[in-house]
């Protein structure tokens, strides 16, 4: 399977009475955006903002980062089964808006966490603060329950990405980049001496704010399956999910994941990238069991060389990696294994809660208990209230002069397990 | 622990329940015993088949003092 | 042998939306102590069903937990004890701040701890 | 700004006084004086730090009198009141880092002063301090000098200005149990692509997070003779007399406790309970032997089939207790075990 991305790079963000893209500016028509979220009933009412990187500008709580993309060429559209009709996406032509956006904040829950700092030493740790951001802060109608917005709030963010990236469907890309995998004999046969290698991916599936979708289906539905690592390049898999902002995927990061990329710069050359395996993470001890016997069977069915696994999420989820790296390994099949650790404030608490000598190749995003100061902004987007109680933050949070104290684990994608952070621990 | 007393030069046998954590520790020879409240008891029986029971265990341990063993060792029969 | 299962929580929406289906030990408890609760059945032979550490919302920021166990005694599992010994010793990392919120958040976290419980029901009920 | 003042540990040989013959050298302090490895230091600390005096011991001297030694070389340090404490770096010198290693701690905990040393990972100094001092990792020789001042004086000057510390990879001293957070130059991703490739080629490769220690010990060989040996009983459960008479913790315990048996039969519910917080304590308190056999133990020493039980016991609560600590209690009272004549252990475990 054969996907091109085109990449549109997109320098500014500006309102404007017409949208569109020139120049490397994207022009939005806040009306028309608007009238887009609010197709949805369970949403009262939209506020759009923008925020560039270097500006004195807070964002939180954050709920989801999302790149506008566009299907010019090839089958189905962006958001398989969530936005577009379900139909197998990966292949063809996609045009990505680079360097840019969407992101949704807002009350969904009373403790919800997510800090995207535009400048100073929280802008740092987020790689979300490099971008320009179209933030749309919506508001329920009353007497919603929390599940319903939830959704409604996962789905305005995806229909005001789609929208944004139909904009670039006439343009031409300011760079192309080619990404393609092989049947599996193919695959063999094109590069008969390579190491085949897959991309175990491990999804957060376990209930309100914890969820995952894979072509609209809820991953804790799921058996582990396998995919075109191209599929994910179209939107096929998408957040629903943002409780421990710091570890947890964003649309963004399943749109460019990281580990997808980078294995691709190695495709042909060292290795022979074979496919994406997906696995969820789900509460119920004997599907975390189910779940990785039917990963290191894959691994074993695909002839698998090595594995790279990454995790998402704090806690329970170190048990599935601990499972799938153990089992893996029995299959004879190498793993490098990518996880965040909490090792409490003074770094000194056992990493992780679980552990296996197997698990002998670890990339660490960092320590997500890392007491960080964060100044106080000339703007806050959305609302600072919940700041003082959010994961990290406590009574004393919001200090006199304004400046906040919290664990990095409040920013959004800071010990990101996909590797799609610089973070690192020793 | 158990490592820690084997490595000063003590042959040592380690006795507990849950010898997945006694392998983890480091132990060379262990031999699994009956409940975590009660590793070498159980209180459900009469008090002499429980001293029986606790007899066999241990006999168990002196007899793996008595064997080489080369590596990580469960005594379970 | 299956059992049947049974829900030790201390979340009162647990209780409320569970309780008339399914057998739900209520108790009212810190989340440290409920799982010491549960590390206590693991010790006398349940089997522990769901991970205690589930969800992403951390020990001693919600103040809610609900845990699946076997109804009766089924035998000591090793794995289960690491689980749950791990788990009570992540509530050490974590700043106690359970009791700073505003009323209305204490709902939401029960209604997180009850989707997350909820989660574990199809698997429960087609095995168990 | 004035120079921060550094005291300087080295042994007799990089004194250049004498090789093993010289290693009785008792503690000597040399005010003004740079000695030896001082002048590689001096001149890596420029125009910032100086060191204002040197302390030379012997190592033999150090180890056989470690009290004297210890006492007088803190006096010596106090006298100076410096900035910051260095000693070494030991190499692979065994004794020399254990001394290092033993008098940074002692100068930090006692004195109150930052100390730092460095050595050879394999020195035994390094295993028994890298937790409780910074201790830069060196090459195995004194041809590697010039590396480790490199590393030790700049590492010497940040903690002497109390400067955030980084990760032990950035700043080169071994890791100490402590994770810090620092920003790699490539991103997660890649840097996982470039272990799989490694690991891949089965060419060495270095994990990010160390799993916590797997390490073995090898078996120590058989009892030839069960009926001449004298076995001891250890337990994590927490055994111990009526009341607890050590108070020893039910969890995170911060000692052990060593009990004397003798002439005792059985241990009953009058006379034994458990001190664990981490099981049900029902079954232990209503009879320790169900922890502890000690009956049975002395029915095998009446029957022959054993030597003789020793006469203590040792317990340790497991519950929450750092591995770390466990060790040391176990490391310590094997020791007296094997002091004590005793040939084999039994260790129960809840």
């Amino acid at each position: 399977m054969k996907l091109e991305v085109g990449h549109i790079f997109i320098n500014d963000i500006q309102f404007a009475s017409e949208s569109k893209i020139e120049n490397g500016v994207l022009y939005v028509d806040e009306e028309a955006v608007k009238a887009i979220v609010l197709e949805d009933e369970k949403i009262k009412g939209v506020k759009f903002d923008i925020a560039k990187p270097g500006e004195s500008v807070r964002i939180t709580p954050v709920k989801d980062v999302i790149e506008p993309r566009v299907k010019v060429e090839g089958r189905g559209g962006v958001f398989p089964g969530v936005i577009a009709k379900v139909d197998t996406v990966g292949s063809g032509k996609t045009y990505a808006l680079k360097g840019m956006a969407v992101v949704t904040a807002g009350k969904i829950v009373g403790f919800q966490e997510g800090i995207i700092d535009m400048s100073g030493p929280g802008a740092e740790y987020t790689p979300f603060s490099k971008l320009n951001n179209l933030v749309v802060v919506c508001e329920p109608v009353d007497g919603i329950k929390q599940h319903e917005y939830e959704k409604a709030v996962r789905l305005a963010g995806f229909r005001v990405a789609v929208y944004l990236g139909e904009l670039a469907r006439e343009l031409t890309p300011d760079e192309t980049k080619t990404y393609e995998t092989y049947g599996i004999m193919e695959g063999k046969e094109k590069f008969p001496n390579l190491p085949r290698v897959a991309y175990v991916q491990m999804l957060q599936s376990q209930g309100l704010l914890h969820d995952t979708y894979v072509y609209g289906v809820d991953a804790k539905r799921t058996l582990s399956t396998i995919m075109n690592p191209t599929e994910v390049m179209d939107g096929a898999i998408v957040s629903g999910n943002c409780v421990s902002a710091c570890d947890k995927n964003p649309t963004y990061v399943h749109e460019n994941n990281p580990v997808v990329h980078d294995l691709f710069e190695e495709h042909g050359k060292t290795i022979n990238f074979v496919c994406q395996i997906l696995t969820n993470e789900n509460v119920y001890l004997a599907d975390k069991m189910r779940s990785s016997d039917w990963t290191a069977k894959m691994c074993r069915l695909l002839d698998l060389d090595a594995v790279i696994v990454s995790q998402e999420g704090f806690g329970n989820p170190d048990t599935d990696l601990i499972m799938n790296c153990k089992k893996i390994e029995a299959e004879g099949v190498k793993t490098v294994i990518i996880t965040d650790e909490y090792a409490g404030r003074d770094g000194k608490s056992q990493s992780l809660a679980d552990a296996d000598p197997a698990a002998d190749a670890v990339v660490t995003g960092g320590n997500a208990n890392q007491v960080i100061v964060l100044p106080k902004m000339d703007k806050v987007i959305g609302t600072e209230e919940f700041v003082t109680i959010i994961a990290g933050g406590n009574e004393h949070s919001h200090r006199e002069d304004g400046t906040i104290e919290v664990e990095i684990q409040a920013i959004t994608g800071a010990t990101n397990e996909t590797g799609f952070g610089y973070l690192s621990a020793r | 622990m158990v490592k820690a007393i084997e490595a000063a030069g003590l042959p040592v046998v380690h006795m507990c329940t849950v010898t997945p954590i006694s392998m983890t520790v480091g132990a060379n020879r262990i031999v699994p015993t009956i409940a975590i409240p009660h590793p070498l008891g159980n209180p459900a029986l009469e008090k002499d088949e429980e001293y029986a029971l606790r007899k066999g265990l241990v006999e168990k341990a002196l007899k793996a003092l008595t064997t080489e063993v080369d590596g990580q060792t469960i005594f379970d029969n | 042998m299956n059992t049947g299962f049974m829900i030790i929580t201390n979340n009162p929406l647990v209780k409320e939306k569970l309780g008339e289906d399914y057998h739900v030990e209520y108790e009212e408890l810190s989340y440290e102590d409920t799982l010491k609760k549960v590390q206590k059945m693991i010790f006398q032979g349940y089997k522990l069903l769901t991970h205690p550490l589930s969800g992403s919302v951390k020990p001693n920021e919600t103040p809610y937990k609900s845990v699946m166990l076997s109804e009766s005694p089924e035998g000591l599992d090793a794995q289960a004890m690491q689980i749950i010994a791990s788990a009570i010793q992540a509530c050490g990392k974590f700043q106690f701040k359970s009791d700073l919120y505003k009323p209305q958040v204490y709902a939401d976290f029960q209604l997180v701890d009850y989707t997350l419980i909820s989660s574990a029901l199809p698997s429960a009920e087609s095995w168990r | 700004m004035s120079k921060i003042k550094v005291v300087h540990y080295i042994n007799q040989f990089f004194a250049q006084i004498g090789g093993e013959e010289k290693a009785d050298y008792p503690a000597e302090l040399r005010v003004g004086e740079i000695v030896g490895p001082g002048q590689a230091l001096t001149q890596q600390f420029g125009e910032e730090a100086e060191i204002v005096a040197t302390i030379v011991c012997g190592d033999s001297y150090f180890n056989e009198n470690l009290d004297k030694a210890k006492a007088d070389i803190l006096e010596m340090v106090k006298s100076q009141n410096p900035d910051i404490f260095i000693a070494g770096p030991a190499f692979n010198a065994g004794r020399y880092g254990v001394a290092c290693g033993t008098i940074c701690d002692a100068v930090q905990e006692e004195l109150g002063i930052p100390a730092v040393t460095g050595m050879y990972v394999e020195n035994p100094g390094a295993d028994m301090f890298k937790n409780k001092v910074y201790t830069v990792s060196t090459k195995n020789s004194a041809a590697g000098m010039r590396d480790a001042v490199k590393k030790l004086a700049p590492l010497a000057l940040k903690i002497a200005k109390g400067e955030k510390i980084g990760a032990s990879c950035e700043e080169g001293y071994m890791p100490n149990g402590v994770r810090v957070n620092f920003f790699e130059k490539e991103r997660g991703s890649k840097r996982a692509v470039k272990m799989l490739l490694k690991k891949l080629a089965d060419k060495p490769f270095e994990t990010e997070y160390p799993m916590p220690s797997f390490d073995r010990v090898d078996p120590q060989p058989a009892i030839k003779d069960l009926s001449k040996a004298t076995i001891a009983l250890c337990t994590s459960g927490g055994i111990v007399p009526k009341g607890n008479p050590d108070h020893i913790e039910s969890s995170n315990a911060s000692h052990y406790g060593e009990y004397d048996i003798t002439g005792v039969m059985d241990l009953t519910e009058e006379t034994y309970e458990t001190a664990h917080g981490g099981y049900d304590p029902v079954y232990a308190n209503e009879d320790a032997d169900r922890v502890l056999p000690v009956d049975v133990m002395r029915e095998f020493e009446k029957e022959g089939v054993i030597g003789k039980l020793h006469n203590k016991f040792y317990t340790t609560v497991g519950n929450g207790t750092a591995v770390a600590s466990a060790k040391a209690f176990a490391e310590e009272y094997a020791q007296k075990l094997i002091a004590d004549g005793v040939d084999a252990v039994i260790m129960t475990s809840t």
